[in-house]
């Protein structure tokens, strides 16, 4: 017997046939599939109970309600939360992708200290006595006012708490950005005295004549401006554009009115004028005029004749009277001022010129009309102990009255008078006009601490990274604000336990105040945050604690209200767009990308337009008219006196001839891919002008040129 | 060296010869291969096929493998209803090309679906509505009639036929050939049909959209029209080239200049359907939906209207008419455009009604989308191509696949 | 006279000769060769039987004995820990929650499994890692609500009686799918005999058929 | 059992005056159902999102150039005659893709779904999605996902599904409640919610008291000009997309403008005079 080939086929067949009749293949064939139904690497979300909890979203000023979705306590949406006096249901894209932040790649993870230009982890108590250790120096050396401090707002407690830090400590050098607000506050302070901010009551406005605020593209309080321009048709209101391009509120709006980019505080004026010369201003409120009204009559009829100023506008005289009647004669005109979201470099002329529109109709502090009211301050801080050194650091002059005054002021001098510098939930290396100079301001500073909870360009910068949680980690109250007609508080809630080794802003100041000693830890006598917002907003306590929110005003503020022209009257020049190049470059805000802080979540970016982002490029639009030479899509090298970048152009038929386009909010430059590395960041080509009357960058477009590239 | 296996009676070129050419078209199938590794093991990422184009370049190389591969049928129809017995001299070569053909196709779409482990789904969950439940069903069983009507001529192996097993068992099978070649003709009449009918029936794409009879689009009956017509075309254009590499006459005159008037007649009675077909949807059935005939061709040169002409006129009415025309039929070389042509013309085709399909814009503010195939989908489509490449070779290496090669052939006075 | 014609004529002749040459060396060879094939196919075929599925499914055993008889005297009946939410959803297996309402971290009885459960669950404030023998996939959405509620079902319909059981079986979890061993059934050709032996597509269809004459659109049992 | 009551058909409309293209609903719907994202979403073919808004423009030149957004879900199409033979749902060959007859939605399994992209090519709204990358979450984020929509694997189809998980819920709890009908407000779909402008109403177009009913006023009757076609709306300014072709989607939209209504379909020259004005058979 010798084995051969067939007894190998006959060993083969054998085998087959067995397994033939056996379950295996039968079963395997139906496993494998199985198998590719569940591919380990797809996760799989566990179940469980589902639970609400309600609180305040606070990524902007919009200060909206929001109830967020849990499955056995694991957050899993972001929803608007049904009859919050804000949003009454309903959320922006940011607010909902909120979750996303939790994760987000570019959070700081823990606290971080910079040696030689990299970051290594330290605990929160080596981070936070390095920082006291510092600040001490300064206290030490008698300089308190070597320390400057700036906060993205100037409302609600943790704001309130780097004031206190700020008074005990002995500086003055408390600034904030730019924001809808600040601007809103500083008009109002101008035309009737300080302590005074505006609202809007867009609810129930019939006429809303709005000189470029982009009321759907994140003007104000976005999602109740929505609710605003929308609810339009039920109640027949008119909302009229004045803007240079074809924005979605320009789309939404009855009447889009395209106007020449920086003239639009010329544009009010002669629509004042026009008030003033047909005797369109209301009387009974024109008691409360004063403070150079006859001078500022005299020189709109003076300087803003219809026919110049329709020049120079491109307005034609004839609309510019028809709307200014119009508006007039409207039962509940508003004007609105702020270009875009209306925050970043805006000018005070224009808000006041814009805001003096509303004065003159006198449709002030009515219903449908523009509250002027007093800063609502339902915080109650004690007043802080302050000891020798304190009082004479806060009597020093204060450096500055913006960030950007600030850092010009810092770049020319030799060497920063300023020795720390703690920044609070901004990213002015980022947003703010010509972010370059302020980096290398900054970096002129000995030491910055950054309270942030994202590795940004301003973190990038700093010495001392403190993570604080996000506003789905930690308690705050949120104030309503940016021209929200009413004035509602929030309580944010932690829904969820911090993901990482993060703080709430609110702790890390009291206990750099405790670690200091002395007066600064009499002065922050509290247990911890929650305790002090407590005992500050004693007031409303029962309420933020009760509904999850206070309504501080209802429905409008009855106090009297008087109107000083004398700012106007001295007409202060228009800051208009440097530079000698043929075209015009303006920023433009899109609702689906954020410019301030944080960046946009990786939902949020998804939703952005092919035709703004495209790959790691971005587009900017221009008028076909004026694109002589260039093609759709394709590369352009576009110049400005502060710099130059490659893009490409999106013929647009929705922009004025002569005008360049380009949207904010790109070019980041810190580890996220979803958001980081994809176009240009447009502050980066205009250098600030700051405006005379504000103390404030006013440089909102630029002169540009643009070449094939 | 592998002298034993080469059937008697014909000259083969030298082993070592062989095994180069082998090596040479066996590089760019491992090439294939890798490319279709990638795509299994990465997915279709690996592609530049996206959301608009959900079907692409594997889709129409099916399409096209399967219209051309269509000789097989139709001969093998020819040959054992129609009883035409001359064809008993091209049909074994017809059949190892359809058995080429359909083996490509199966394997574009397992590599084309994003879960090939799931793919048996679509016979154990077949949704009886859908076109491509039909396609699948009839492709897999022709596949297996192919099989066994390739069978018997592999056993013909000088080596293979020694066993007696074997030698009776091929025997009894070309015996039987007349049921398999029937019921091939049935299944391929519906599958080929089928083909059509999947872009027939997509009435939300009024590119593709056919009105018909029954279930069945005019697209079902074109498709199988069509495949017929131009099948063998192809089986005529790779006889001819392996003549032309093997440097000598393996089929009679007599029987090509059949087969492609038979061809020919089926183009010409194809075409005219065709352009009736055309001129109706353009001129009813679009119009019907709000589509004039301009929306569907653009001026960006991918889908602009040369490619209809280019489809029906250039490689429809021109090869139809060679080749019923005795004298341009017969001159060898125009009878070579012609067949040439219209392969390229039934491939334009199922190009056409795959790839333009989903290319025009229908929703009016949509847009023309364009699409070029990645590397990984050109290298797996070569793939087939090489493979088929490699298995005529060596069929005809080994297999007695041209009865009349011998007697073509004859050794002369001086060589004995 | 084509080539084919040609042998068939000689081939029969051709055969005969080859076999008469390879005689005896073939019988012996052909002899082995099915010896080969008995045993081979004896070899696979029984293990595709019995050993495949041993090596099919990985056994686990529960963190600790669960005594079900003495819980429902305890508690009456199966909702009293497997309970229906106010939101209509299903509690599933309880949480520790639940059972905090009876248990403390001092053990009731005398059970050595009490004893675990009091020390590495109870009083390290530990969720019991249960292991769900009725565990269905992802892609599934079963609604108890629909089936006790609006069918008016019980139990052991689909989970047997489970509740009659006074020690917890292993786990059995499929290797390349990591269903449970319930799902297929323990038969590995997945025959039952009653109507909890297997839990997949094809008996809900079933029984869905049966009861609402219809056997449902896909969205009603998938998410 | 709820199942036994009459046929719902839901179904939504969406005013085109209202919508400002801020992207929440598209969000609220990628949060919802856990929808993957990649670095760079910038190539919209390759981009997953159920809910996609289009930028529509009127194509005049400054300054007459209009834009409007158009959100684009599942349409759930009827299919000609409206008898549940939808585009996708009749080519799909695995039976991956069904018609419920029961809510008028088009579901999609993904593990039934073998890949074959048959139904993408079927749909002329571009609103099947294809998984040509595996899901990947950055790390950690894949805690957020919720349990109610079972991620894709790489490799299926995917579309909007009209969140019919929460219609589950609803049904889940009206079975503990005891209730026969699900409220309208019981079942909203995630887009619905999120709409900061409220421009989506969604409900049962079979039922007249819900608002949905009451905008479209879906014609029972099929299309004279068009037998295929069933449900249009008799509501002046209410159309649907590429309504023509017969696939009778339960998604409306609303708007003033007529340039708007306009761009729903395609029109040869002067036909768009003719029927403009004609609103399903009983305005006849």
């Amino acid at each position: 017997m010798k084995v051969d080939r067939r007894s190998f086929l006959g060993l083969g067949l054998g085998a087959v046939a067995g397994i033939a009749i056996s379950p295996v293949g039968a079963k395997l064939t139906d496993d494998l599939s199985i198998w590719t139904q569940n591919w380990p690497w797809t996760p799989v979300p566990p179940d469980g109970e589902i639970t609400y909890d309600h609180s305040v979203c606070s990524l902007c000023p919009g200060t909206c309600g929001i109830t967020v979705r849990k499955i056995d306590g694991r957050p899993v949406k972001v929803e608007g939360r049904d009859t919050y006096p804000v949003n009454n249901g309903g959320a922006c894209l940011h607010g909902i992708a909120g979750l996303q932040y939790l994760y987000d790649p570019s959070r700081v993870r823990t606290p971080l200290r910079k040696i030689n230009t990299r970051f290594v982890p330290v605990s929160w108590e080596d981070a936070l006595s390095l920082v006291a250790d510092r600040l001490g120096e300064l206290r030490e050396k008698q300089t308190p006012e070597a320390l400057a401090c700036i906060t993205d707002t100037d409302q609600g407690s943790v704001a309130g708490l780097f004031k206190h830090f700020m008074a005990a400590f002995g500086s003055p050098n408390l600034l904030t950005m730019p924001d809808l607000e600040s601007w809103l506050a500083k008009a109002a302070e101008t035309l009737h005295g300080s302590g005074h901010t505006l609202g809007f009551d867009l609810d129930h406005a019939d006429f809303v004549l709005s000189f470029g605020a982009g009321l759907i593209d994140g003007w104000g309080s976005p999602v109740a401006c929505f609710k605003a321009v929308a609810g339009r048709k039920q109640r027949d209101a008119k909302l009229i554009q004045f803007e240079p391009r074809l924005s979605n509120t320009a789309a939404a709006a009855d009447k889009w009115i395209p106007v020449n980019p920086g003239t639009e505080a010329d544009l009010a004026l002669a629509m004042c004028g026009v008030l003033l010369r047909e005797n369109l201003f209301e009387p009974e409120f024109a008691d409360g005029f004063k403070g150079g009204f006859m001078r500022f009559n005299a020189m709109v009829q003076e300087k803003y004749p219809v026919e110049a100023v329709a020049d120079l506008t491109g307005v034609p005289a004839v609309i510019i009277e028809e709307t200014a009647i119009a508006f007039a004669k409207a039962k509940m005109p508003v004007a609105l001022p702020g270009k875009g979201r209306g925050d970043g470099a805006q000018s005070l002329k224009e808000f006041a010129a814009v805001h003096t529109l509303n004065c003159l109709v006198g449709n002030i502090n009515k219903k449908g009309g523009t509250f002027v009211r007093q800063n609502t301050d339902y915080l109650d801080f004690p007043y802080p102990v302050q000891d020798a050194v304190a009082r004479k650091g806060m009597a020093a002059p204060r450096q500055a009255a913006s960030v950007q005054e600030l850092t010009a002021r810092i770049n020319q001098s030799g060497e920063s008078e300023l020795k720390v510098l703690m920044v609070y939930n901004a990213n002015p290396c980022y947003s703010l006009n010509d972010p370059s100079s302020i980096r290398t301001a900054f970096e002129k500073i000995p030491f910055k601490v950054c309270f942030s909870s994202f590795m940004d360009e301003t973190a990038m910068v700093s010495d001392v990274i403190l993570p604080i949680s996000t506003f789905l980690e930690r308690m705050e109250d949120v104030p309503s604000k940016a021209g929200f007609a009413g004035s509602v508080v929030g309580l944010a809630k932690p829904v969820v336990n911090p993901v990482f080794d993060t703080r709430s802003p609110g702790d890390a100041v009291i206990q750099i105040a405790r670690a200091l000693g002395g007066t600064l830890s009499q002065s922050f006598g509290w247990r911890n945050y929650e305790a002090c917002l407590e005992e500050v907003a004693a007031g409303i306590w029962d309420d933020l604690i009760r509904q999850g929110y206070a309504v501080l005003l209802n429905p409008f503020p009855a106090e009297p209200v008087t109107t000083d022209f004398a700012f106007l009257a001295e007409n202060p020049e228009t800051i208009q767009p440097a530079g000698e190049y043929e075209f015009t470059l303006i920023p433009i805000d899109n609702i689906g990308i954020t410019t301030t802080v944080p960046a946009s979540s990786p939902f949020a970016i998804k939703t952005v337009s092919d035709r703004i982002i495209k790959g790691q490029d971005m587009f900017v639009e221009i008028n076909p008219q004026t694109a002589s030479g260039l093609k759709d899509g394709g590369f352009v090298t576009l110049t400005t006196p502060a710099g130059s970048a490659r893009v490409r152009v999106d013929f647009n038929d929705g922009i004025m001839p002569g005008v360049i386009g380009m949207v904010k909010g790109l070019g980041h430059r810190f580890d996220n891919k979803y958001v980081a590395g994809k176009g240009v960041n447009v502050n980066d080509l205009i250098s600030p002008v700051i405006e005379p009357g504000s103390g404030t960058d006013a440089a909102f477009g630029v002169k540009a040129g643009i070449s094939r590239a | 060296m592998d002298a034993a296996l080469i059937p008697e009676g014909v000259k083969r070129c030298s082993f070592p010869k062989f095994m180069l050419g082998i090596a040479i078209v066996g590089a760019v199938l491992l090439w294939g291969v890798y490319a279709m590794l990638l795509c299994w093991f990465k997915g279709l990422n690996q592609t530049n096929m996206n959301d608009y184009y959900g079907f692409a370049l594997w889709i129409w190389a099916d399409l096209a493998v399967i219209a051309i591969g269509g000789g097989a049928f139709f001969t093998g129809l020819l040959k054992y209803i129609f009883k035409i017995d001359e064809l008993k001299n091209i049909i074994n070569f017809a059949v190892i090309i359809g058995f080429i053909c359909y083996s490509s196709a199966l394997l574009i779409l397992a590599i084309d679906i994003g879960q090939p482990l799931r793919g048996w789904f679509i016979f154990w969950h077949a949704n009886v509505h859908s076109m491509l439940t039909e396609v699948a069903f009839c492709l897999s069983c022709y596949f297996a009639v192919l099989t066994i009507e390739f069978i018997p001529n592999i056993l013909e192996n000088r080596q293979l036929n020694k066993v007696p097993f074997f030698h009776h068992l091929a025997h009894n099978m070309h015996g039987t050939m007349a049921i398999f070649a029937a019921t091939g003709a049935f299944l391929s009449f519906f599958h080929q049909g089928s083909l059509g009918g999947v872009a027939g029936v997509l009435y939300g794409r009024p590119f593709a959209f056919r009105e018909g009879l029954l279930i069945w689009p005019w697209t079902f009956f074109l498709f199988t029209w069509s495949a017929a017509a131009f099948g063998p075309c192809f089986t005529l254009l790779v006889t001819r080239i392996t003549e032309a590499v093997a440097g000598k006459k393996l089929v009679k005159d007599n029987v090509v200049h059949l087969l492609a008037k038979i061809s020919g007649w089926m183009i010409v009675t194809y075409i005219i359907a065709k352009i009736i077909d055309t001129i109706y949807w353009a001129t009813v059935t679009a119009p019907g939906l709000g589509f004039k005939m301009s929306h569907f061709y653009t001026n960006n040169g991918f889908y602009g209207y040369w490619i209809l002409i280019a489809e029906i006129i250039v490689c429809g009415v021109i090869p139809g008419l060679l080749l019923i025309n005795k004298t341009t039929r017969e001159n060898p070389t125009l009878r070579l455009v012609a067949i040439t042509l219209g392969v390229i013309g039934v491939c334009l085709n199922r190009w056409v009604m795959v790839l333009q399909v989903v290319a025009v814009p229908v929703m009016p503010f949509d847009t023309w989308a364009l699409y070029i195939p990645s590397w990984q989908e050109v290298a797996t489509t070569i793939l087939p191509v090489a493979y088929g490449i490699i298995l005529i070779a060596v069929t005809y290496r080994y297999l007695p696949v041209f009865p009349q090669e011998v007697e073509l052939n004859q050794p002369t006075a001086q060589e004995s | 006279m084509s080539e084919i014609e040609n042998k068939t004529e000689h081939g029969s002749m051709d055969g005969a000769t080859a076999c008469a040459a390879g005689d005896p060396k073939n019988d012996t060879g052909l002899g082995l060769g099915v010896i080969f094939f008995i045993v081979a196919f004896l070899i696979c075929f029984l293990s595709g039987w019995l050993l495949f599925p041993k090596l099919l499914y990985s056994k686990h055993e529960q963190p600790f004995n669960f005594d079900h008889v003495l819980h429902v005297e305890e508690a009456g009946s199966c909702d009293a820990c497997h309970f229906l939410r106010e939101d209509g959803t299903f509690s599933g297996i309880p949480k520790m929650v639940s059972c905090l309402e009876c248990h403390t971290d001092e053990p009731m009885g005398d059970t050595p499994d009490e004893l675990i459960f009091a020390r590495e669950y109870v009083a390290k404030e530990r969720e019991v890692p249960w292991f769900v023998y009725a565990k269905q996939p992802d892609c599934v959405f079963f609604s108890h609500a629909a089936h006790i509620n609006a069918a008016g079902m019980d139990c052991k319909t689909c989970h047997g009686p489970i509740g009659e059981t006074r020690t917890s079986r292993p786990y059995e979890e499929n290797r390349l799918t990591g269903y449970s061993r319930d799902i297929w059934g323990k038969n590995i050709w997945g025959i039952k005999k009653n109507s909890w032996d297997r839990m997949k597509m094809n008996d809900c269809a079933k029984c869905h058929e049966q009861e609402t004459g219809h056997k449902g659109y896909c969205f009603q049992c998938h998410k | 059992m709820i199942q036994d009551k009459i046929a719902h058909k839901f179904g939504m409309v969406i005013d085109l005056d209202k919508c400002t293209g801020c992207g929440s609903c598209t969000v609220s719907c990628m949060s919802e159902n856990n929808v993957p994202f990649k670095e760079d979403e910038s190539d919209k073919k390759d981009s997953i999102t159920w809910m996609r808004v289009y930028r529509l423009t009127n194509g005049k030149p400054f300054p007459d150039a209009q834009i409007v957004y158009l959100p684009r879900p599942c349409q759930h199409c009827g299919g000609t005659g409206d008898h549940g033979h939808s585009p996708c749902v009749s080519v799909c060959p695995a039976t991956a893709t069904d018609y419920g007859y029961d809510t008028g939605i088009v579901s999609q399994i993904y593990t039934r779904c073998f890949g074959c992209r048959y139904c993408m090519v079927s749909c002329p709204y571009h609103a099947r999605y294809f998984n040509w990358w595996d899901p990947v979450w950055p790390e950690g984020m894949e805690k957020y996902l919720s349990p109610n929509v079972s991620p894709r694997m790489r490799g299926v189809v995917e579309k909007c599904s009209f969140c019919y998980h929460r219609y589950q819920l609803a049904r889940e709890k009206a079975y503990v409640d005891g209730v026969d009908e699900i409220a309208e407000a019981a079942y909203q779909t995630a887009c619905t919610t999120a709409c900061p402008a409220a421009a989506i109403t969604f409900g049962d177009l079979n039922n007249p008291a819900h608002k949905v009913h009451q905008i479209v006023k879906p014609d029972p009757h099929p299309d004279p000009m068009n037998p295929g076609v069933v449900g249009k709306s008799r509501n002046p300014k209410v159309f649907r997309l590429l309504e023509r072709l017969g696939t009778n989607p339960k998604v409306y939209y609303m708007s003033e403008r007529e340039w708007v209504r306009k761009l729903g379909d395609s029109y040869l020259e002067g036909e768009w005079e003719k029927v403009k004005n004609i609103y399903g058979s009983a305005s006849q």
